[in-house]
């Protein structure tokens, strides 16, 4: 009895600290990233272009940059992206064709981002020749992100019960009359919280705008979606391994990390708050 | 709450009501057709009996159909329970009281014998406890419907006395032999309409204790 | 149907993001108020069911937004066959150069030397290897984890942890990268005395360090939904925690398990900024894990700058992306595969 | 059959695909009366409930044969508008199904699909159905909060009158009690047996006491046939088929 | 499927078959000691009628019980009901034989009268109603319960000529005036009997077909 | 009562956190009979039960305070080993909740978990419990084929096979047939009339006819409290209590 008792005990204790060991990895991280980055920040290093060769001052550009194309990648996959998911949860009839569908979405979330930078570079910016540019940009990151807001809507539109379906038509409804006023009314929160986690992610996506839409240095912000921007993670990313001077600038690559963390941050925290929200309300 | 099932109790109360008072007034009359040697009046109380008897099959099945259909329990058991008997025994007073108004008919064209008014004093205790026994019914109220039991000793003896009186009177008075059987029938009557009281009153016992005084006369037989 | 308010009754019949939507000019159609009001016209309500001719009915109205919805299902099939297409028509003339067996299994790949040598095998081992060693760390660290949020840890601290686990799963492989290459890189290379710390081990950590999150949550849903009664018919039958947990309930969401451990995977697989930056980026079979490595995405990633348009680079590269993409694509199947078969099982629903 | 025929069933076969389900029911549902349909699982009693407003429409494959009268006409009839059907035949199901909107918005919902907008009419129209309902009291000073803060049994009388609200000549219910706890079943069955003086109700249940306390009328269904329709109190105390004695007896099975 | 419900019923109709039994060999036995002025069986069937009491208590309690915790339907609660009426009805059949052997008591003192045998014959009759209603209630046969039903008036004629023959005979023999009017109660207790016998034989009646024959004596009375 | 008490509870209280649910609970289970808890949702009945194998030792934050004595222990004492009280306590619960193993195997489980080894005593003993459980003959030629394949009634009466083959001395069961159909509720009813000759049976039922026809005892709890504890027969035709009388009649609410 007492060594079944002590061998839980054991085990329990190699979980917790498993647990533990995240936590520890995720302060440390929290950590070095705070400590060095936020000391680079400042009001200037927010609302300024770069200058000396990206050697001083600020981001602005590719915090613009990375606000442009997040949102422009929403535009472009939100009403795909649910129209798909009322026709999964609605419309679709089992069968080849359903499977077919559903087969394209997940393997299309599967596909890694450079993957799609290639097939953006391929694609929109040489056949279309949309170049290298905004336009591309969007939507390369709006296919990307496209299997995550059908995901979500789609979860957001199951879990909207079946039974309001059926009171709804009942009440003589017609199919369209209660997508419109009962369903989609009820998955909104789910489907928000879709859109949020997917522009958090589009923000920091990096190997799929490398070579469709982000540019190296540009001080000026650019004027139409067929210009090319700047953007956090791949100024990140250039800073940290193909700047001139990889250490001077060090204080700048904390920065900007720590301003794309902590928009990120900021996005999933809203996320999180409208779905313990929704379920609070269930 | 109120729930449609008390409704319905409420009919059959009413139901049992109506009998109950239809079968009192009956027997009020009964006494009276018997003191007054009336026979039209005797001859309205055995034409008055169908409506008695339509009673209980009514009552009868409004006691299935809410037994089958309600599933009640404990009060509302009971009380279907109990009307479900108090319809039997006031259908056999009705009966009884049938019998005795016969009986007026036949005695009321020959003189009248001296022991009449005892029989009719005999008839008006079985009315009184037919009284009390449905005012115990529907109360409910227990205790009365214990005195209801004890009164009927009373009846039993009044009821012995009075057949040997008549007995008595018959070897003197051989002419009057038939109507002097009739006269024991008489009385046989209303010691069962005393009787049939009882019924209900155990009824109303039964009704608001739950307990079963039947043979017994008391209230502290519960297992 | 009167012209006067369609403009204006878009924006309050359909739902906003489809008002922005390309696909707006098909909508005006599906106004239905409009619709249900000509319907109702002149008519005391609830005497006949007889439906009347009106101007359109209902059910063609349904039909063309029904057809409208599938046309953005098909969207990400379309898409998927377009990536496939434009990965080959771009990928492909390589092979007019190197065969496709020397491709995969050549042991050097010196694209810009001449003659270049367009062998990748250096690479996709490379990719193999720290997706494998990343796994050593992430699965059972992932899964414990889930273990513990789901079961063990109490509500309190559940709710606190859960959120967390999430938000990590967000933070962008830059910024990961950056870390491994800024704080655990020089780690690394004074405390194991090595060449450089950019290497396979510190991008192996680095795509634990991301693919646990994906593992982790996709897990602790799977426990978590083992349904409260198969737990307490356990307990009650005089099981141990441990026991219930063993026994009942990681068999109960083993499916959900394994989806989330391929997905991981599957995700450090696919990954570019982590190994771009962190994994030393050296184009050879590694043979310590603490050698530097180039796998495919990395590849992909430093190398199409340079590569001229349709050069033999270029091509050489969509080649990669094509072995990138039907690697990971397999992993997908994998686990569709496992969470359809293996559905969610829980307590009988009647 | 007494009273007047709201519905008349004649000879219906359904299948669900090449799966017959129904056989063959010939059946008269009174107006103004409650007819219960009861039967074991699976005998096909809510697949016949939904035949009576073309709820089963919405499933692919599914077969229909023979007549449904309501009020003279066929509604299988080709030309007969569904949605207008199905606001003349209401319907309330097992589980209660509020939509997450206030009480006021649930009720009102039949008048906003309808695109009534007279605030008046729809503003006593919601008050009276609540009333029907017996929810009015409980209700009436939030009606502005949502129905989801309401209890099972409250949601149930608020889908009710949600039902009610549009005015419906038949009401259909699908084991409507089963949810919720005794005491809300109770309010429930009460609510039916006042309803009736207004509307036909046809309602499925499992519980055989329920339809003995709630209906006039009893159908018993076994394996998609009718076996017997009589009046409640006959089929509970004197049932002539065997099939049905030994099922309300309990002895099936 | 075998339920406990129907254990139970089962049960209950081993208590009332008991009951049915015991009230016939009482009817038997008074029958006996009627024709056979036997003073010591008399006494006997009075003191049994105690356990005829009893039963009837069990079978009430019984029945209650099943009433309140089985919601019984159709048949069985067709059967429960009937089972209650029953035990009422022979209940009181154990009081009549009980009174028939009081009075055999007092007879059996005296000679006997010549209209004795005639008496016998009655009871006889009756004897067969209650066998014959006994079979048809736990058959249940409907059939053979109208029968029975049918031969209550054979019995109801019996009587009425006995008792004119008794009080003719009691203008003759004035001595014997208190002997002929027991013997007139005991003709009236076996003609109760034998009503009492159509009571169970119409409860055979509703628990086999569930309508009430009360008061018709005939099937096609269902509304 | 004139039956041996099996367990005796005595001045129960029970707390979620602040929040009281049981005031002064004293009742005396007799030993092989059927004791059935019922009264209105909420009023405690099913924490009652609870306690009695101390499942509510999971939730968090809960207080208890007073006895609960097991033949002749109180379970409430220091150093009683939880896991074997909940050997010795069975449970069954609202919801069939076979583990998604084979069927034996579920049945086996009790043995799997104990380290018991003997495979010709594991197989007689699952024998033996589905035979308990009325369960062998539908299921007999098919021991290895997942339980989740059975229909609800038979998950239920695998989950009773289940508690009954460690051989508890008590079962507990949370409404074991309120999910199911009325067939197979009557099914679960005459299983648990033959298990009392070997168990001891504590039931929760929301539905007082069930009480009613299984149990030979029964209590009935109104918020908290135990307001009448008699025999079945007495409770169900002549309460002492008026509350009892309100709630068993439907007046109650
Ligand atoms: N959508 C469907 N597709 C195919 N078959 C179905 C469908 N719905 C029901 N069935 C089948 O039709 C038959 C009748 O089902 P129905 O739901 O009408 O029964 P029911 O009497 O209402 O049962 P329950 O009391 O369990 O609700 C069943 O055999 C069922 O399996
Ligand atoms: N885990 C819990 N935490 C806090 N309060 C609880 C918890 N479980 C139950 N309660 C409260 O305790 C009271 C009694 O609950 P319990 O589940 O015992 O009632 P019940 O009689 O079984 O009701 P039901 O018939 O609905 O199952 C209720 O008021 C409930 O809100
Ligand atoms: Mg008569
Ligand atoms: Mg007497
Ligand atoms: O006819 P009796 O009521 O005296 O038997």
């Amino acid at each position: 009895m007492d060594i079944k008792k002590i061998k839980e005990n054991i085990v329990f204790w190699v979980i917790k600290s498993a647990a533990f060991l995240n936590l520890l990895a995720l302060t440390i991280f929290l950590f070095f990233l705070v400590k060095n980055g936020i000391s680079a920040i400042s009001w200037k290093f927010l609302v300024l272009p770069p200058r000396d060769m990206m050697t001083k001052g600020g981001i602005m550009p590719c915090i613009v940059g990375t606000l442009v194309l997040s949102l422009g990648s929403i535009i472009v996959s939100l009403p795909l992206g649910v129209g798909a998911a009322i026709y999964l949860c609605e419309y679709a009839k089992q069968g080849k064709m359903l499977r077919i569908i559903r087969l394209g979405i997940n393997n299309l979330a599967g596909v890694p981002s450079i993957v799609f930078g290639l097939f953006g570079l391929a694609f929109f910016a040489t056949y279309l020749h949309f170049k290298v540019s905004i336009l591309t940009g969007i939507l390369t990151l709006g296919l990307l992100s496209l299997p995550v807001i059908i995901g979500t809507s789609e979860e957001a539109i199951r879990s909207v019960p079946d039974t309001y379906k059926e009171a709804s038509i009942a009440l003589g409804a017609t199919k369209w009359q209660t997508i419109y006023k009962i369903i989609l009314p009820s998955a909104i929160p789910g489907i928000m919280t879709g859109v949020i986690l997917s522009i958090s992610r589009v923000a920091g996506e990096t190997a799929a705008i490398m070579y469709t839409a982000a540019v190296f240095y540009s001080p000026h912000l650019p004027t139409s979606i067929f210009q090319p921007v700047m953007a956090l993670p791949y100024h990140i990313y250039v800073l940290a391994t193909a700047g001139t001077n990889i250490d001077k600038t060090r204080p700048l690559q904390y920065g900007t990390a720590l301003v794309l963390v902590g928009l990120i941050f900021l996005m999933n925290f809203i996320a999180i708050m409208i779905r313990s929200k929704k379920q609070a309300k269930n | 709450m109120y729930t449609h099932l008390q409704q319905e109790i409420l009919e059959l109360r009413d139901l049992v009501l109506k009998m109950a008072t239809r079968v009192k007034d009956a027997l009020g009359m009964t006494i009276d057709a018997f003191s007054k040697m009336d026979a039209n009046l005797a001859q309205e109380i055995i034409a008055g009996d169908d409506r008695i008897n339509e009673l209980e099959v009514r009552i009868d099945k409004t006691c299935l159909k809410l037994l089958a259909l309600e599933a009640p329990v404990a009060k509302d058991l009971r009380f279907i329970i109990g009307c479900m008997r108090a319809s039997i025994d006031l259908e056999r007073m009705g009966d009884e009281t049938a019998n005795v108004a016969q009986a007026t008919i036949v005695l009321s064209l020959k003189p009248i014998l001296p022991f009449y008014s005892r029989l009719e004093t005999m008839g008006q205790r079985s009315k009184t406890m037919l009284e009390k026994a449905i005012e115990a019914f529907f109360a409910p109220d227990p205790d009365l419907a214990l005195n209801v039991c004890k009164m009927d000793c009373n009846v039993n003896e009044l009821y012995s006395k009075i057949i040997k009186e008549i007995i008595e009177y018959m070897y003197n008075e051989t002419p009057a032999i038939e109507r002097s059987v009739y006269c024991i029938n008489i009385a046989r009557r209303f010691e069962r309409i005393s009787d049939l009281a009882t019924n209900i009153a155990e009824s109303a016992v039964f009704i608001s204790r739950g307990i079963n005084i039947k043979h017994y006369c008391q209230f502290d037989n519960r297992s | 149907m009167k012209k006067r308010s369609i403009q204006n009754s878009i924006s309050k019949i359909i739902p906003m993001p489809l008002a922005f939507s390309p696909l707006w000019p098909f909508i005006p159609i599906c106004n239905l108020r409009d619709f249900s009001l000509l319907l109702n016209k002149g008519r005391s309500p609830n005497t006949q069911i007889q439906g009347e001719g009106s101007l359109l009915s209902y059910k063609t109205k349904d039909n063309i937004i029904k057809y409208l919805f599938f046309l953005c299902a098909l969207v990400s099939v379309l898409v998927l066959g377009l990536i496939v297409y434009f990965l080959f028509i771009e990928g492909v003339p390589i092979f007019k150069v190197v065969s496709f067996k020397d491709f995969l299994f050549g042991k050097y790949w010196y694209p810009t030397s001449d003659p270049p040598s367009f062998g990748i095998l250096p690479l996709f081992l490379g990719s193999i290897y720290v997706t494998g060693l990343s796994s050593v760390f992430s699965i059972p660290l992932g899964v414990l984890t889930a273990i513990y949020l789901a079961e063990i840890a109490n509500p309190k601290t559940r709710s606190i942890i859960k959120p967390i686990i999430e938000l990590l799963a967000a933070l962008p492989s830059v910024v990961i990268g950056f870390f491994g290459m800024v704080v655990v890189a020089p780690f690394l290379q004074k405390y194991l005395d090595l060449d450089t710390g950019l290497n396979m081990f510190n991008a192996a950590l680095m795509l634990a360090f991301m693919s646990i999150p994906t593992i982790c949550s996709i897990s602790e849903d799977a426990i978590y939904s083992v349904p409260r009664e198969l737990k307490e018919g356990s307990l009650a039958l005089g099981a141990t925690h441990l026991q219930t947990i063993i026994r009942v309930i990681l068999p109960a969401s083993i499916s959900g398990i394994s989806t989330g451990v391929i997905l991981g995977m599957s995700r450090a697989i696919g990954e570019t900024m982590v190994v771009l930056m962190v994994a030393g980026g050296a184009a050879m079979i590694p043979e310590s894990i603490f050698d530097p490595v180039r796998p495919m995405p990395a590849s992909i990633a430093a190398e199409m700058g340079e590569a001229p348009y349709h050069s033999e680079h270029y091509f050489a590269l969509f080649a990669i992306g094509i072995v990138l993409f039907f690697l990971t694509l397999i992993f997908n199947l994998i686990a569709d595969h496992i969470s359809h078969k293996y559905k969610q099982v829980g307590a009988s629903t009647l | 059959m007494e009273h007047k025929k709201k519905i008349q069933v004649k000879d219906l076969d359904f299948f669900y695909g090449e799966n017959q389900v129904l056989y063959n029911i010939n059946l008269d549902i009174p107006e103004k009366k409650v007819t219960a349909l009861i039967g074991p699982s699976g005998c096909g009693k809510s697949t016949f409930l939904r035949c009576l407003n073309r709820m089963n429409d919405l499933i692919p494959g599914i077969k229909v044969r023979g007549k449904i009268i309501l009020d003279g006409q066929d509604i299988y009839d080709t030309g007969v508008d569904v949605v207008k059907l199905r606001s003349k035949v209401g319907m309330v199901f097992q589980k209660p199904n509020p939509f997450p909107k206030s009480i006021f918005e649930n009720v009102a919902y039949g008048f906003r699909i309808k695109g009534i907008k007279d605030k008046d009419f729809i503003d006593e129209r919601v008050k009276t159905s609540l009333r029907m309902a017996g929810l009015w009291e409980e209700v009436h000073d939030r009606l502005s909060s949502s129905a989801l803060g309401l209890s099972g049994g409250q949601q149930q009388r608020l889908c009710i009158a949600r039902a009610v609200a549009v005015e419906p000549e038949v009401l259909l219910m699908d084991e409507p009690a089963s949810a919720l706890d005794p005491i809300a079943t109770k309010k429930i069955e009460e609510l039916i047996y006042e309803l009736k003086k207004e509307f036909t109700i046809v309602i499925v249940t499992h519980n055989m006491q329920q339809a003995a306390r709630v209906a006039d009328y009893t159908a018993f269904f076994l394996m998609g046939k009718l076996i017997e329709f009589d009046k409640t109190e006959n089929i509970f105390t004197s049932p002539r088929k065997k099939e049905t004695e030994d099922y309300i007896t309990g002895r099936f099975g």
